[in-house]
């Protein structure tokens, strides 16, 4: 979980203890942008093997919203 | 013209080459990591005109040796498309070095090998013609493809040189600057765009996403004799998207 | 493609265009100030396919009503080369305003205005390609030509806001970059210059010294479906000069 | 440096260079068809440092007349910058001679005219730098500036030839490529577009629409020594405009 | 504007830019493989001016900690000019992929790590300046130089990508053309040409071979707010060899 | 007024006799373009000497408010 | 015959009165160049109606080897 | 010295048993380019750590000539 906050993280360029399992990253990120939002894509497939389609993606909220697609499935 | 290397053949425009150069009588050499069933049943029908080699680009170390091969088998190349590759979409601040360097090998290094070896005397004939292909990424603000389009670049930068020297061995030597044609590779990154980002692009493309023969027609032509005053430039075929209007 | 007007119709490259238009079986529309009983015996013969019309298009006021004149007569357009033209080459302290008015008024109004009435909904034809003629000298430090040079940049510049207009209409406009190809009007001024400038200069273009056919292929080509993704570029067909080994 | 040549000078970039000359010490001949009182004091005031001269430029044919006359009361001259001008946009099927024409005749005519006169031996001094301006809509989609693109792309093919042979006399000369700088001329055509539309423009320019400053201070070094090993070349300063992200 | 990081330091070009720079109040970060005497007296007396870091830059490994480090050191970098590198000539046939590697990994490879390093948000202040140095080889038919220019064409093509994502971060970045100066580098492949071959050389620089400051007034410039209008363009400065007579 | 129909119609690549003073321009002028608009005013400017701002202009909706434009003014 | 020296003065870009029929041009003219041999071709085509060819202007040493061309001929 | 034949014949493009140390490479290698003499010079610094001035290879004739410069020093 830890590696997971380190790795969004650093894509957000914030550091791991400023992210929880709640922040509602697309608003509490400060500019959050697509490319940040397609490397979050490419980050769970590539860390974590996990293909997550652009509709579900958009579905997620939090950082949780994410985090669970990972360890879940 | 015969013997026309292909690198990618079972890819969307590699393939589109190939059935275009075998229609018109032209033999070609097909390199790839794999081949589908689809493309050794055509090699299987095609004896005399379509020959496979499964080989991974990325070991760039026996290249060399590979066309030395290729021309011991077939007789001297006539002629070369580079379209083996793959794009890779990151944030600058996210880069990776293996990234950069995977980029830069497959687009760059790897045609780079290959024409040096087709470069010496007994492996081209007379009139030989190659054509890379590059990127408008390379010329435009195509946010988190820098990686893709610095090894695209690298390609532009290597076409002048490499002109002035081919000329003197009778090659010539083009690239083509060609906009997203649906294909698997620009649908890797495609569906990782949301339908507002998807339509935004598309919509800079006044001509529509680019058919296969759209790139097709225009290599052909860069490798065919018709094109024999024309050497070491670079040919847009974007769908008017360089210039869509502002 | 029907009905593909060409200026300059008699002269080196208009001729080359047109004999290559018609073996194709598209129909040609010439115009130029005079015609020599060779294309007029061979419009007497090909009645159906290429048609003459006497014009001096220095005479810029009446341009629109001889295409609207032209239209009446044998339908829409479909395509249009603009090969009129000629070059003066002088030093930029002896240049003379008449000069620099004649040469930007043949090489870049004539095609503006042209292209400005077959632009008209009911001139044009779906699919109407148009490719403008431009020259190297606009790119390199070719002494005297500045005011030819000019002219030719005036036809550079139009080109991107033009193709961005033109392609709501359904209509492709490109510029092809030639090198002097051994005609009656590069021959105006090769004439003048020393063997040994002359020595320099044809050294400079490692292929030689272009055949008219270099520059009809590539420009039948942008006239083409073929190309049909290809708007609003500037392609050099320069026997290598730009790439000369230095 | 002294006696820098700047026509529109009572023009937004015009006055701004015309001011930094003139603080470090430079002197400026100011042309413009009218001047408000403001720059007449500032020349009353600054008697050894602004000299104006009002004349209608689009009267070519006694521009180097006038040049003789500047040169014979103030002594050869140092530099020269081309600011006058103005813009008209309109759909290419309504083009009218007489705009393509004017348009040409401003931007691209009268310069060439005036830099003839320069070059003349005894009109410059040694070291005499010439910027001329530029345009992005000469490389782009810029709906309804065709004309406008067609005068500056004439002023971009001008530019290496005449570099070549001014160089021989001791002249660079440059081009500056801008993006439209709020100035009455840009003001002209950016007052007659809706919100919306301007909007979708100022997105373009991921910078802002620039200063005066930005233009001045880029063409003051080109004017310098600083820059004396820049010649025949196009700086494009556009506020990210060309690089904006796709 | 301080910390600006410069590679190459105590090369001809890079120790021009940092004395331009110190000269006018701006702290620089000198890195190289090793320091001769005269830069190490300069940093002493200059502590707080300049600051070096001896570090072996083909070791891509440790360069984002490098720039970790020196931003806990110094504090946040505010601009960068990558001027470390070295060029190699060999005839196609001949190239060595180690080469071809080697002269991308120092002149593309390394600038691109350190962009990525410097566009963390903790790295770099506001309004950074970075600065790339392309070369003319990439755009001409450089015998021999193909490998070379290939790594210089990789900076060409990360540029545009590079500058749409920075300007969100609000750094610009830009690239330099330089002609050969005479500096270390290029004695390198200049001593083993043949006094012809020098000549015919030199004879194409009409302006001469750069001095150091040709090369460093413009890169000053650039990194300067003087061009904060300016972002992802590449401007040359050789000495009119683009635009010399042919 | 003839002369005025003759200048929009040109505009809209249409003939004089396809439009009328109720002519709802934007709507019923085939791929009506914002450079046709643009036109317009332009026109209205060089041929009858009459300044309409962009405001004015958008709220013109037929050919006739157009028309009214110039010669009332 | 003035006329003939003020042209070539012009080409040459010095005073008519510092050149005479025995200049001998190619040595005597500050920085004579293959532009300024090729306007005199084009001057005395476009002033005189007189088409020297290049290797006959190769042979005339003197300004009055070029006037003669432009007179008798 | 069967090495340095390899090497001068892969930079002329030859079969090494078509080079001799007599082989008078300027004249009888089929189009010797000063890219090929570069590239000697080059070879002869690379692989037998030998710095030989443009001077003193003008002077080679032969491969002989070359080689005794590698070997000898």
């Amino acid at each position: 979980m830890e590696n997971f906050f380190e790795l969004a993280a650093e894509i957000f360029e914030v550091k791991p203890e400023e992210i929880t399992m709640d922040t509602v990253f697309r608003e509490e990120i400060e500019d959050f942008s697509s490319l940040m939002g397609f490397s979050l894509i490419v980050m769970m497939e590539d860390e974590y093997g996990v293909k997550v389609s652009v509709e579900e993606f958009l579905k997620c909220k939090t950082i949780g919203d994410l985090y669970r697609k990972c360890v879940q499935e | 013209m015969k013997n026309v290397v292909i690198t990618g053949v079972s890819g969307g425009i590699g393939k589109g080459i190939a059935d275009q150069l075998i229609a018109s009588g032209t033999s070609v050499i097909g390199i790839d990591l794999h081949f589908n069933e689809e493309i050794k049943q055509m090699a299987a029908l095609l004896s005399d005109r379509l020959f496979l080699y499964e080989y991974d680009l990325m070991d760039t170390d026996h290249l060399s040796e590979l066309i030395k091969r290729i021309v011991s088998e077939h007789g001297k190349i006539g002629g070369f498309v580079h379209c083996a590759g793959f794009d890779k979409m990151f944030p600058i601040h996210m880069a990776k070095i293996t990234d950069i360097e995977n980029l830069w090998r497959i687009h760059a290094l790897v045609p780079m090998v290959i024409i040096s070896a087709i470069s010496k005397k007994q492996n081209h004939d007379e009139d030989t013609s190659i054509v890379l292909i590059s990127s408008q990424s390379a010329h435009e603000g195509a946010m988190g493809h820098s990686a893709y389009a610095s090894a695209k670049g690298a390609l532009e930068g290597y076409l002048a040189p490499a002109a002035a020297e081919l000329m003197e061995k009778k090659i010539r030597i083009n690239a083509v600057c060609l906009a997203p044609v649906k294909t698997s590779m620009s649908g890797g990154w495609m569906d990782k765009m949301t339908a507002d980002e998807l339509k935004r692009l598309l919509e800079s493309y006044p001509l529509g996403i680019g058919e296969v023969s759209d790139a097709s027609n225009l290599i052909c032509f860069l490798l065919s004799r018709e094109s024999r005053f024309i050497n070491g430039q670079i040919i847009t075929a974007d769908g008017g998207h360089s210039v869509r209007k502002v």
